[in-house]
């Protein structure tokens, strides 16, 4: 152990604001999500001009990739960093920029999606003068991030810092490639993107696919790496696992973005591409899921006490799952009947709830307690409410999809003995009313796990102590 | 790897665990888990229930081409799908609901890995002997012994592979004639492939990766790790009672030392190969084995059975702080699962009762709305699908309600009367439908379409619309 | 490497490096996480030879990318698919070449094949002018109502759309109507029109009118104006008119009348196309029994 | 190789570096050949860009998000061919910027749904999609019938798009906004010149309004899509038919 003399003076306060951006955002995109699954089942609910479906979308997938998933990378990252590397976050001032400015960002994006301002471009809808704000704020983020590596006092990088590192540059590149855009005027809030048509929707889907891969996959991997093996006060597994499968990783994710336009006018080889690296890309990706799984072997006991990782073994478990439907569902046959069906939301959804919010939660349980010194959590048996709230949540929501998904895809391709088609689309979204019904519910647990969360966090930035015994102990353990 | 010169591994050759043989009553409830799981799964295709003429009699059947899917008395069209949300839902929760009572014995005793692996290493006993032959062989030098002992085994294991993939592809095809197709070598290419490929992974997963699924692969198994609190039953050694353990002679005082005598039985009989008197680790999958290993250990030393059993966190502790044992199956946990399990299979067991013997659709032509006629009236086309789940053909009729004046016309072969229409067993009846009305007050009305059956047992009503022009 | 020290529960050693209290064990990666990425990697070099994956530097092969052994593309694959469906009809076509209108209108599949070879040759040959409804539109008769020129049941559908109407093939359907403004005066056409209209509104009519209109229209469109399918004279005492019901229009009609013209598609579809295509039309609601 | 990999390990620099040569690799050898129009665009004609009014309304289409719901892209699949027509083609989009091939069905597939249903339909459904199809789940959209289209600026987005690759002729871009006018009223003077600038234009009133609404502009737009492609001539030549 370093010695407590060492310790850096930390910037916290800065985790602090992007930790509790993280929760709020969090419940804002888990609550738009509720509205959009009710208003799937029950279109009544679309009410008015601004909040119908098609402008709420882009506004929840936003919320919680870009500002849930994005405040929870920006908190961790920059925890991590500076006590991975031994020193104070580079730049205060820069990295105050860097909270304000994204947040920023994330305002201004999402009135664009409510008054209909976007560039209907899945998970880029932001308009150009957002995207180029973004680029300003994600150039300080990256220089912040370079300044406190290069400023550290370890001899070495940390592999947590190997995947941030790659997440922040990747997904820099993705941003401007993708958004290269012309406005039809300087005051007109509307562009027009350089590309077009099959490049459009290659260049498209390789940048969406890796928001994917490098935001929510190798990013959230550096939260795993630093906070599994802290929490479960455990060596990482192994090393050489880690060297090998950051790098393949990286270099297959990459690829893998034409599978979402399999039999489309995309030409063959370029789908073929995106299918073989996508297989490929399996083991690549269940590297993360080892290497964290076994970095608790040695803690297993502690599983069955600390709910924390508990939030942080399921959401590998999850990554594990939804790493290994991937590469399924991105073969061709396969694809053919799950895609433009529910299959892919209830994909999309074990991964964001399972391993992207589940790792986050586990995060933010855990930092709380430590950014506002307290000894520990308010209550580890809402802790546990929550995880299983949220995990039948979750069952609910990709059951139901997983399902429905299939449904359709059988409905759509049933043929009848004369060789007519057998059903007509309607009677598709007519058979999808009643998994809607389950998915919303299973959505409404996950938004109730969350608000307990929030709760449970409230009273602990209080300073509040709940009568667990035995509990509180194991939590100043860790802080 | 001290020894820094020494070409760094970068793979970590796999320490492979020999089994040995064990008798017991975990064992015992194995071998019928096995004998049970595996006859369920091999004889399932070949039971028969009656569905009249036009269905397929087979008990369990998914016929994929016909997109139709059969179990015993239910009968499932594509968008019925969903019910199998509420099995999926069901399962998950069971297993939460286990694995909350019990810890790993889904994994220990009834998943398919663990039993076919188990299968597997029985028929390696069989042909190699028990634990120290086979390790003996393995280890050994090549010879014309250990050649057919191994070819042995591993033509054993392939064929127990084909029958796997055999069986599976029963469910998809008619059984008995798919197996006189196999019998003849004269299956279709799909199923042909399906076996193979089956053949292949059964032959991989049971006879090569084995625990290893479990340890590195498997997601449901860390799944269920977070599923354990401390009233879940482990496999757990009693430290109390076994430390200091040693060898120990017969006759020597049992005094002043634990009742464990090291014989490592517990660790030879382990399928994954783990000790588990270090506390339990994340590779047990509660099979027992090692529970009975021991307790024939104790037997024979006579000391009392238990120093290994499945066992709570709880009671672990207790034990050590000297209190009384204090476990607890019925909590809060337990409560809410069997409450979600009792409301889901109600759900589900009330929407398969209620499941309708037919549905009605109507859609309304998109193009054009309405057709004026030379007398002024107003037409309407519409495509209605009667769809018959019942295994008998059946006769509706259709009829209209609430506008006055409205006149039915079914445009059809053979011109059928909208009081006859014929929809065959099992399948999808198509009609186009014409209704003709006097210019209704409104662009809009209600039209109500009722198909009654000619047994009047089955009624579907559909409201729909009879659209004008705004004038 | 100093801080090298043995993990107390795995026996393993760290490499020897520490960040924030947290270390690396020096484990190897298990072998089979190898052994299975190089098989997934064997299979897709496998299926890159099978399968065109790769962008050709010279632009060549199948759309810029390598063609694979099989020659395999997506429209291939669906070529395949559909012949399966096509063979699945196929077994109707040749019934239906030598099967009757009234044999096709009695058996459901044949009916349901025809209708559907109709629907599919009429949406790309009929729709442009006919609308892809069938509805029509002024100077395009409505196919929907139960108003026809030359008549509705399947044999005069058939033969319009076989040899056309004023189209270039001896057995065309024909018809002309006289310019009147050539023949009367405006206020005489005027009072032609008026007449006409009663047919269908009632009402008072000028004497005038009538008079004419038994004179010169009678011949074609009947004394009760409804007309005369032999001639393709429409009815003028229904609710349907072909150039509009308004009373300009139909001056201007009686004036210079317009004349629309159908091709002849005998050279252009092939017997069994036009027969599914009469089956069609007929079926859209207005068809009328033999 | 251990020790090659720690002076990544050590220098934060030459780990971006390394990172971003990684990346790029497989971006740019499934990107670039895109770009070589002639093997990645068939070669199909009649496709042309869209006549004012129906940008306007394919503007309307993206700021409703419709592509959440709604795909544009038939794939070569027998089910897909028979409900909704010819499979697209890399041609058939070649002008949209940014691309409206959508990834999820929960409404019909929409590549081909121009010419398909009437006018009439396309304005009730958009108004109140219950009152024609009781099933549907699809949001309400009457206030495109209360909005005038914004055509002001039409000949910038036109103008910008020039700049991206839309071959908008100077004179195309002069008569703009008559254009748009034009199409959207029936029998109006600006017809001629609108016909003579595009080919296979639909030019009529498409919502009843007097005014050159919204609806007028999205209908326009959804009366086009699937339309332009001379399909008859393109080699592969599926046997297609659609279903009602």
């Amino acid at each position: 152990m370093t010695s407590l003399a060492e310790k850096p003076n930390y910037n916290d306060e800065i985790v602090k604001w992007f930790t509790i951006a993280t929760v709020f955002w969090g419940v804002v995109g888990f609550l738009v999500g509720v509205v959009l699954a009710l208003q799937l089942a029950f279109p009544a609910l679309n009410v008015g001009e601004y909040l119908t479906f098609g402008r709420l979308r882009p506004l929840h997938t936003s919320a919680v990739i870009f500002a849930f998933g994005g405040n929870a990378l920006f908190a961790t990252s920059y925890f991590a960093v500076q006590r991975t590397c031994r020193t104070r976050l580079w730049g205060d001032g820069w990295s105050k920029f860097t909270f304000w400015g994204y947040q920023f960002f994330i305002v201004i994006a999402a009135l664009g999606y409510v008054t209909g301002v976007t560039q209907a471009k899945e998970y880029a809808e932001p308009e150009w003068y957002a995207d180029l704000w973004l680029t300003i704020v994600w150039v300080a983020y990256l220089i912040v991030f370079l300044m406190t590596l290069k400023n550290r006092k370890e001899p070495h990088i940390y592999v947590a810092n190997w995947f941030f590192l790659g997440f922040i540059v990747t997904v820099a590149v993705l941003h401007l490639v993708n958004n290269a855009a012309i406005p039809v005027s300087l005051f007109s809030s509307k562009s027009y993107p350089l590309w077009g048509g099959v490049q459009s929707a290659m260049i498209q889907w390789w940048y969406a696919h890796n928001a994917v891969g490098f935001f929510l996959t190798a990013g959230f991997l550096g939260i795993m790496y630093y906070f599994v093996p802290k929490r479960a006060n455990r060596p990482v597994y192994s090393y050489r696992l880690s060297i090998l499968h950051f790098w393949s990783l990286i270099f297959m994710y990459i690829w893998a973005g034409p599978h979402h336009l399999h039999y489309t006018a995309l030409p063959d080889w370029a789908q073929t591409l995106g299918m073989t690296f996508s297989v490929m890309l399996w083991m690549p990706s269940w590297g993360g899921m080892i290497n964290g799984m076994m970095t608790l072997s040695g803690a297993w006991h502690k599983l069955r006490e600390d709910p924390v990782l508990k939030f942080m073994i399921i959401s590998l478990a999850f990554y594990g799952m939804s790493t290994f439907e991937g590469p399924l569902m991105s073969i061709k046959e396969v694809n053919a009947l799950s895609h433009y069906t529910d299959w892919t939301i209830g994909h999309v959804h074990s991964g964001a709830l399972g391993w992207v919010a589940f790792i986050s939660f586990g995060a933010v349980y855990h930092l709380v307690p430590i950014l506002w010194k307290r000894n520990g959590l308010y209550s580890l048996k809402l802790v546990n409410t929550h995880l299983w709230i949220a995990t039948i949540g979750i069952v609910l929501y990709i059951a139901s999809m997983w399902v429905t998904g299939i449904m359709e895809g059988l409905m759509w391709r049933s043929y009848d003995a004369l060789g007519f088609l057998e059903y007509s689309f309607v009677e598709t979204v007519q058979a999808k009313f009643i998994p809607y019904l389950i998915r919303a519910l299973g959505g409404i647990l996950f938004l109730l796990g969350s608000l307990i969360m929030v709760y449970n966090l409230i009273r602990t930035v209080r300073g509040d102590t709940a009568r667990e015994p035995g509990m509180v102990k194991l939590e100043a353990a860790h802080a | 790897m001290s020894d820094v010169a020494e070409p760094i591994k970068f793979f970590e050759k796999r320490e492979r665990a020999y089994p040995k043989r064990v008798w017991g009553k975990y064992r015992q409830l194995k071998w019928v888990a096995m004998i049970v799981t595996l006859s369920i799964y091999y004889l399932a295709p070949f039971l028969r229930w009656d569905r009249g003429l036009h269905a397929p009699d087979q008990a369990i059947l998914i016929d994929m081409p016909a997109r139709r899917a059969y179990f015993f008395f239910i009968e499932i069209w594509p968008q019925e799908v969903y019910y199998l949300t509420g099995i999926l839902v069901l399962a998950a929760v069971a297993l939460f609901f286990v694995t909350s009572l019990a810890g790993r014995v889904w994994c220990g005793y009834t998943c398919p890995q663990t039993v076919w692996t188990d299968l597997f290493v029985w028929v390696e006993r069989i042909v190699q002997g028990d634990r120290a032959k086979r390790m003996k062989l393995a280890n050994g030098p090549w010879s014309v012994e250990k050649l057919w002992k191994l070819s042995v085994t591993h033509a054993l294991w392939i064929v127990i592979g084909m029958l796997t993939g055999g069986a599976w592809v029963f469910y998809f095809n008619d059984a008995p004639t798919l197996l006189e197709q196999i019998i003849h070598f004269d299956v279709p290419w799909s199923v042909g492939g399906w076996i193979l490929a089956l053949t292949f992974s059964t032959y991989l997963m049971a006879g090569f990766a084995r625990e290893q699924v479990c340890m590195y692969m498997c997601p449901y198994s860390r799944f269920q790790s977070a599923m354990f609190d401390k009233d879940t039953l482990i496999i757990g050694y009693d430290d109390v009672r076994g430390e200091p353990r040693g060898k120990h002679k017969k006759g020597d005082t049992w005094d002043g030392r634990g009742d464990c005598v090291d014989c490592t039985l517990c660790v030879q009989v382990c399928p994954v190969g783990i000790d588990i008197r270090d506390g339990l680790q994340m590779e047990c999958i509660a099979c027992g084995l090692c529970v009975d290993a021991c307790n024939g250990v104790m037997d024979k030393v006579e000391r009392p059975r238990g120093l290994i059993r499945y066992d709570t966190t709880n009671n672990q502790e207790a034990r050590l702080a000297g209190k009384p044992e204090s476990s607890h199956i019925l909590r809060p946990r337990t409560f809410w699962y069997v409450s979600i399990i009792s409301i889901v299979g109600l759900v589900m067991l009330y929407g398969l009762l209620n499941r309708s013997a037919s549905e009605l659709h109507v859609l309304h032509d998109r193009n054009p709305l309405y057709v004026t006629l030379s007398d002024g009236t107003i037409r309407n086309g519409y495509d209605i699908r009667i769809l018959n789940k019942t295994h008998e053909d059946m006769v509706f009729s259709l009829t209209v309600d609430g506008l006055d004046g409205a006149n039915l016309r079914v445009q059809a072969a053979g011109d059928p009367s909208a009081d006859a229409l014929l929809v065959y067993a099992d399948s999808v009846g198509h009609f186009r439908v014409f209704v003709t009305a006097p210019k209704p007050g409104a662009a809009r009305s209600k039209l109500i379409f009722t198909a009654t059956s000619s047994d009047e047992m089955i009624s579907e009503i559909y409201s729909g619309l009879f659209l004008s022009s705004r004038r | 490497m100093s801080n090298i020290e043995k993990d107390e529960h795995s026996g393993v050693e760290t490499t020897g490096h520490e960040w924030d209290g947290i270390k690396e064990l020096n484990n190897p990666a298990p072998r089979w996480w190898l052994i299975v990425m190089i098989i997934t990697i064997i299979w897709g070099i496998g299926y890159s030879v099978v399968y065109p994956s790769w962008p050709t530097l010279s632009g060549d092969g199948e759309r810029g990318g390598t063609v694979g052994t099989m020659g395999w593309t997506q429209y291939k694959e669906l070529e395949e698919s559909q012949g399966e469906i096509m063979a699945r009809r196929a077994q109707y076509l040749s019934r239906f070449e030598t099967s009757s209108f009234e044999e096709i209108q009695a058996d459901a599949g044949l009916y349901a094949f025809a209708i559907a070879g109709g629907a599919s040759a009429f949406k790309d040959n009929c729709a442009t002018c006919h609308g892809t409804g069938g509805t029509g539109a002024p100077g395009y008769p409505n196919l929907l109502d139960d108003d026809w020129l030359w008549g509705g049941t399947i044999t005069d559908i058939h033969e319009t759309i076989q040899f056309g109407v004023r189209a270039d093939h001896d057995e065309t359907r024909f018809s002309e109507m006289p310019a009147f403004a050539d023949i009367y005066s405006a206020e005489e056409v005027a009072d032609i029109a008026d007449y006409a209209l009663s047919f269908s509104a009632g009402g008072d009519f000028p004497a005038r009118g009538k008079l004419l209109y038994d004179e010169q229209c009678a011949l074609c469109h009947a004394d009760n104006g409804t007309g005369d399918r032999f001639q393709g004279a429409p009815n003028l005492a229904d609710a349907i008119w072909f150039y509009g019901g308004t009373r300009a229009e139909l001056i201007n009609q009686i004036n210079r009348p317009k004349h629309g013209m159908m091709p002849n598609w005998d050279t252009r579809l092939d017997a069994e196309t036009i027969r599914q295509l009469a089956i069609y039309v007929h079926s859209l609601g207005g068809g009328e029994a033999e | 190789m251990l020790n090659k990999h720690a002076a990544l390990e050590k220098n934060s620099i030459l780990m971006l570096i390394f990172v971003v040569i990684t990346i790029s690799i497989g971006g740019i050898v499934e990107i670039v050949p895109l770009f070589r129009l002639e093997t990645t665009i068939e070669p199909v004609k009649g496709v042309r860009p869209y006549t004012p009014l129906e940008l306007a309304g394919y503007n309307v289409y993206l700021r409703e998000g419709c592509y959440g719901c709604h795909s544009q892209q038939i794939r070569p699949l027998r089910d897909e061919v028979e409900r909704y027509g010819h499979y697209s083609l890399a041609a058939e989009s070649m002008y949209d910027h940014p691309f409206q091939w959508g990834s999820k069905r929960t409404g019909p597939d929409l590549a081909r749904v121009g010419g398909k249903y009437s006018d009439d339909w396309h304005l009730q459904h958009m108004i109140d999609p219950k009152s024609l199809v009781p099933e549907s789940i699809m949001p309400k959209y009457a206030h495109l019938v209360e909005k005038t289209v914004t055509l002001d600026d039409i000949p910038d987005h036109m103008m910008a798009l020039r700049m991206v690759g839309v071959p908008y002729t100077d004179e195309q871009i002069d008569n703009a906004y008559a254009d748009a006018l034009a199409q959207a009223a029936t029998d109006s003077p600006g017809i001629d010149g609108l016909l003579e600038r595009y080919s296979k234009v639909n030019a009529r009133n498409f919502d009843g309004r007097s005014t050159t609404t919204e609806m007028d502009a999205l209908i326009a737009y959804l009366q086009v899509l699937g339309t332009m492609a001379e399909l008859q001539d393109y080699k592969h030549d599926g046997t297609q038919r659609s279903g009602r």
